[in-house]
């Protein structure tokens, strides 16, 4: 077979004083103030910039303006500490309510064509979880670009790229981080286009790759969201926080999982079984179709468990017939779009099947509000690493991300990121590069495409995304955690000895894609363990076995360490500073 | 039902022009041409190439050319094609290996009209505003993914590869148009130039292929329209 | 016009020339539509082809200083429009340097020609019914 | 690519535009000179009228003339849309306007340019 062409060629070294892994909201905006602030920043993605998965976001992002009605900065934290069930670090959700503000107001200074108010101001519209003075009614709160804000947040952050003359290395896949000694150093990069391998060598570096919904077989995600930022950080012996966290979507479409925006239920939509029940009565009496969405998935799912799936299946009906033909047009045109175009299901006629989709991960690299990499339960910052967006967790979503807070995480953080990076390149110096650094992967890369014989890497992502589904979605048991344990280190395994047919160098996406599936075992074993050691249900982690929420033993965030024979735990305490926990009722 | 795939394959390091490869596909109807290419890569040929992130029409990865016209193969269904289904690479565009191609240029087309806000007057406490009405005037042309779709499509761009294209005209106007901005003078200049708007000859292919339902003709349109006015 | 550029960048050169074309084709096009038209359904439609020898050109058709002058601006209008639409389609499809510049300069010296030829024949064939 | 794509209305409508377009530019070229040739060189001249006249002629000059119809009621079509861009939208109720336009003006005129061939009636002189 072909032996890779870079098998013995060096690899080519770029020398920057910032690089940024990821160009989403949070790695571009970054990149934005590294450019204001003049330092030398090269940014790499392994997707075209605007194809990042920001871009599929709809409903909004949300910021205490109150220009439709009274708002205030401290109820949009209150939301988010409760949305989180309590284990939101509250000086992050300070930040994030406070500075949403400022943000949302640049971005629209940037150029973002935000909907308007008859009188020219920034529109606003309700959304699930934020509530009016502490949770007495919904307030309209998320600022919105049609449909699309996730795309105009990605296209307007782009677009100042371009105007600030940001370096940009797309399609370039990263495959290493590099920190030695305690020091951040830079990355190893695979060049999509050609195959050979570029070492970046920089002082400070952002882990901004988004998540890794890619874990599981139904997902709202992109087939690119496989957990490169998080495995990265985890194989250099950084801890993942709170994988267990990891929110399901109620209405993603059957078998695809793309997302119906919460929308439809918010305009008064049904959720019905096989037998035309509203089921949501036994489950949310009072709240019904709009009770949270780790509720509604959870009711979903013992639905079709129960047998009431729609003839038996996995999945139930959302319906908004009864809304009529000018609602569903005027309000719900996205909706309406996916379910023709996917489902061949026309919504004014008929109802929509339905089931819950694996949506985003709360947790992810700890950083703290500075966006720097912390690697224990003391604070202790790991010098030049920083993380933001999907791939960290600061924590601001804690158990439960409420809907429209990721973009505002993007901005907040990516900014704080972008800063704090271009303060520590005021001081320090990239350190010495490590002789070969690019061997190990390349080794590993080589490996996978020149090994004699070897299991379709495919096969192994197929079973890996269906045990995740199973045991560790929506419901979780500790049995069918403890089954999972073993089932992916076999998965691991075979995965070491796995084979991609595509050995050449040009555009070998059979290689990118297999070197993926890594990322996701790694992500997938810490979530695993994290969910069968924390023994209570919180947010979106329901352990049917232990289905109470329990503050005195699990009021606490967990960090898994990569180790020998399945990941090793640790645990840090919550920041609270304003809202005691309180039982989370709606 | 079963489909029968061509894909008009290409490998720089193993093959020496072009070929038609077939394959048996096992379809739904509701599938899309990208499950087919995915059952493919996983299943029989995983040096089958081609890019795709989101799968559902909203990153502009897997624009190519199906029966004949340019589509997203994330939101063509096979029952909208038949049995037959032939997929080729984007017209126009330097293949890098089967469904592939070199974005460089069209992404440099783009980004040579400038398409970011320009506005120096000092910045106000809050938000600029903006009428609806403002707003609307340049909806239309904010909803591109930049998928290549439309440039490709275009007669005028197969001939001269110099044209700057649908999609870089499309992002022009959404600055050109937008009361914010101050240096709609500058696109239009960039414009007037001999490989922008005058290239166009109206053939509407881009209108038809933008997977978003942008009217781009139109786009392309009222930008030559605000050429002459300003000079006249 | 700005002298300077806005966005930072280089000021673009713009583009003049082309606008112009682009333009002109338009107006000559609606002045076509009358006159290429007319042209043709007079001469085919009112008169028959058959009919139009060299003596109902002198002695008809061309008798009038009107229909001559009809005629020249239709010349004129179809020089301007179908050499620039030629030019076009030549800049369109012909690639290689050399020969776009040989091609143009052919369609160039060809609309002179033109130009020369049709201008003589309206100006010097006699008049009969001139005063 | 111009043969492999398939184009909708738009393209074949700007194809026919192009080729009518280059069609009667070579014809110009032809007209100008035979018409320099009555002043030039009558004798000649008439001899290329009895060719024009003649059963081919003719068909070539319903061929031409419909090669100038649909160029000019397809160039309207563009010029409309030019000044006036959100008739774009309806670019293919616009053709086939054109194409209605073409049949009820084109045939009359393809008659009565080929009636003298067949001596058919003339109604319309
Ligand atoms: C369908 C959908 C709808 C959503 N709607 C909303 C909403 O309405 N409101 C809301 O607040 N949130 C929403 N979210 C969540 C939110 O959109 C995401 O969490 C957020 O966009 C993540 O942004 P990011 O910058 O972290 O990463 P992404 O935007 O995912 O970008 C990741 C970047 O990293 C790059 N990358 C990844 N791996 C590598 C590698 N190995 N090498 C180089 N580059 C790499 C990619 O190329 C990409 O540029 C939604 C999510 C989905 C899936
Ligand atoms: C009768 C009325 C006419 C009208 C309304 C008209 C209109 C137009 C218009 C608007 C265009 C520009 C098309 C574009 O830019 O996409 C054009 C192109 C052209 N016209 Fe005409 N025209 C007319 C007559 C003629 C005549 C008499 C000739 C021949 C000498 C001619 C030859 C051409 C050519 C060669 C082109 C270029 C085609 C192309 O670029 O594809 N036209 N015409
Ligand atoms: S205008 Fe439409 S077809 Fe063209 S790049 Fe944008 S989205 Fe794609
Ligand atoms: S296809 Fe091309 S010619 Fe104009 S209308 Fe579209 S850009
Ligand atoms: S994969 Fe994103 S548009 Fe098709």
């Amino acid at each position: 077979m072909m032996v890779s062409r870079g098998a013995t060629r060096s690899p080519v070294i770029h020398e920057f004083e910032a690089v940024i892994v990821g160009a989403g909201g949070a790695g571009l905006w970054a990149a934005l103030e590294l450019a204001r602030a003049g330092v030398r920043t090269a940014v790499l993605t392994k997707l075209y910039p605007t194809r990042s998965h920001t871009g599929a976001a709809q409903g909004g992002v949300c910021a205490a303006l109150g220009n439709l009605e009274e708002d205030h900065w401290e109820w949009h934290m209150f939301d988010t500490v409760k949305g989180g069930d309590y284990l939101v670090d509250q000086d992050g959700a300070e930040v994030l309510a406070q500075e949403a503000i400022e943000r949302v107001i640049e971005l629209e200074q940037m150029g973002l064509p935000f909907n308007r108010t008859p009188d020219g101001r920034i529109d606003q519209r309700r959304f699930g979880g934020h509530t009016r003075n502490f949770g007495e009614g919904p307030v309209r709160r998320s600022c919105f670009a049609a449909d699309r804000t996730g795309h105009m947040i990605l296209q307007t952050l782009y677009q100042q790229c371009i105007k600030h003359e940001v370096t940009f290395f797309d399609e370039y896949h990263v495959v290493d981080l590099l920190v030695d000694d305690g020091l951040t150093g830079g990355v190893v990069a695979y060049r999509i286009a050609d195959g050979e391998l570029h070492v970046f060598r920089a002082a400070a570096v952002l882990l901004a790759t988004g998540g890794n919904g890619r874990m599981f077989r139904v997902t709202s995600n992109a087939h690119t969201l496989t957990g490169d930022g998080m495995a990265l950080a985890y194989r250099r012996g950084i801890p993942l926080q709170d994988m267990e966290f990891y929110q399901f979507h109620p209405t993603g479409i059957v078998g695809l999982g793309i997302l119906l925006s919460e929308a439809a239920r918010g305009e008064g939509g049904y959720l019905l079984n096989d037998q035309g029940e509203r089921f949501m009565e036994r489950y949310a009496p009072r709240l019904m179709e709009l009770a949270p969405r780790d509720l509604v998935s959870r009711a979903i799912y013992m639905e079709t468990r129960a047998g009431r799936g729609i003839g038996g299946q996995d999945f139930v009906y959302l319906d908004v017939r009864h809304l009529g033909r000018e609602v569903i047009e005027a309000k719900l045109p996205d909706i309406t779009d996916f379910a023709r175009i996917y489902q061949g299901v026309e919504p004014l006629t008929q109802p929509v099947p339905i089931q819950p989709t694996a949506h985003y991960a709360m947790g992810g690299v700890p950083t703290d509000i500075e966006a720097r990499v912390v690697v224990d339960d003391r604070g202790t910052v790991l010098p030049g690493l920083h993380a933001a967006g999907e791939a960290a967790c600061v924590s601001v979503h804690g158990a439960n991300r409420l809907g429209t807070n990721s973009l505002v995480d993007l901005l907040v953080f990516g900014r704080r990121a972008g800063r704090s990076m271009a303060e520590y390149c005021r001081s320090a110096a990239a350190p010495e590069l490590v002789a070969n650094a690019h061997e190990p992967v390349r080794a590993e890369l080589d490996a996978l495409r020149t090994r004699g014989v070897g299991e379709n890497p495919n096969h192994i992502r197929a079973e890996l995304a269906a045990a995740m589904m199973d045991d560790c979605g929506v419901f979780r048991t500790g049995d069918g955690l403890r089954r999972l344990v073993p089932r992916i280190r076999e998965l691991k395994e075979r995965y070491e000895r796995a084979r991609v047919q595509d050995a050449g160098s040009i555009f070998n996406t059979d290689l990118l894609e297999a070197h993926e599936l890594g990322y996701l075992l790694d992500c997938a074993e810490a979530t695993v363990a994290s969910a069968l050691a924390r023994e209570e249900s919180r947010g979106a982690h329901f352990r049917e076995d232990h289905p109470e929420r329990d503050d005195g033993d699990w009021l606490k965030h967990t960090l898994a360490y990569r180790a020998e024979g399945g990941p090793r735990l640790a645990y840090k305490p919550v920041t609270i500073t304003r809202f005691e926990p309180k039982p989370r009722t709606y | 039902m079963q489909v029968d795939l061509r894909v008009l394959r290409y490998d720089p390091e193993r093959d020496s022009k072009p070929y038609w490869a077939e394959y048996l596909v096992e379809s739904g109807p509701m599938e899309r041409v990208l499950d087919l290419l995915h059952r493919v890569k996983w299943e029989q040929d995983g040096t089958l190439t081609f890019r795709r992130s989101c799968a559902h029409g909203v990153c502009g990865s897997d624009a190519m050319l199906i029966n004949g016209r340019n589509r997203l193969a994330c939101k063509i269904r096979v029952d909208q094609l038949g049995r037959r289904i032939s997929v080729a690479p984007l017209p126009g565009l330097p293949v890098v290996k089967d469904l592939v191609v070199d974005m460089e240029d069209f992404f440099a087309k783009y980004r040579s009209v400038r398409p970011y806000l320009v506005n120096e007057a000092p910045l106000p406490a809050r938000e600029r505003l903006q009428s609806p009405q403002a707003r609307a005037r340049y909806d239309d042309t904010t909803k591109c993914i930049l998928c290549a779709a439309c440039t490709t499509s275009c007669p005028s761009f197969w001939a001269q590869k110099s044209y700057v294209g649908p999609a870089a005209i499309v992002n022009a106007h959404r600055f050109v148009f937008d009361s914010r901005d101050e240096a709609a003078q500058e696109r239009l200049e960039i414009l007037a130039d001999k490989d922008g708007v005058w290239r166009c000859r109206t053939v509407f292919n881009c209108t038809d292929a933008c997977p978003r339902g942008i009217n781009i003709t139109q786009a392309i349109l009222e930008v030559s329209a605000a050429i002459v006015e300003r000079r006249i | 016009m700005m002298r300077y550029s806005r966005s930072g960048r280089p000021k673009p050169p713009g583009g003049g020339r082309e606008t112009a074309v682009w333009y002109l084709m338009r107006l000559s096009g609606l002045a076509l539509f009358v006159l290429a038209l007319a042209h043709y359904l007079i001469l085919h439609f009112v008169f028959d082809p058959a009919d139009q020898d060299v003596d109902f050109i002198t002695n008809e058709r061309w008798n009038q200083l009107f229909w001559r002058a009809f005629d020249w601006t239709l010349l004129m209008m179809v020089l301007f429009h179908g050499f620039m639409g030629v030019r076009t389609i030549i800049t369109d499809y012909a690639h290689r340097p050399r020969v776009r510049v040989a091609s143009l300069t052919a369609l160039y010296l060809l609309g002179a020609l033109l130009f020369v030829l049709g201008t003589n024949v309206v100006m010097t064939l006699p008049m009969p019914g001139a005063p | 690519m111009l043969l492999r794509y398939r184009g909708g209305e738009g393209m074949i409508a700007w194809a026919f535009h192009r080729i009518s377009g280059v069609a009667i530019w070579a014809f110009v070229l032809l007209h100008v000179v035979d018409i320099y040739l009555v002043g030039g060189n009558p004798e000649l001249y008439d001899e290329v009228l009895k060719v024009y006249a003649s059963f081919p002629g003719r068909i070539l000059e319903v061929l031409l003339g419909a090669a100038l119809l649909y160029h000019a009621l397809n160039g309207l079509r563009i010029i409309i849309m030019d000044f006036w861009p959100p008739l774009t939208r309806y670019h293919r109720a616009l053709w086939y306007g054109c194409w209605a336009i073409f049949i009820a003006v084109g045939l009359p005129v393809a008659y009565e340019i080929m009636a003298p061939v067949y001596g058919w009636p003339e109604f319309f002189r």
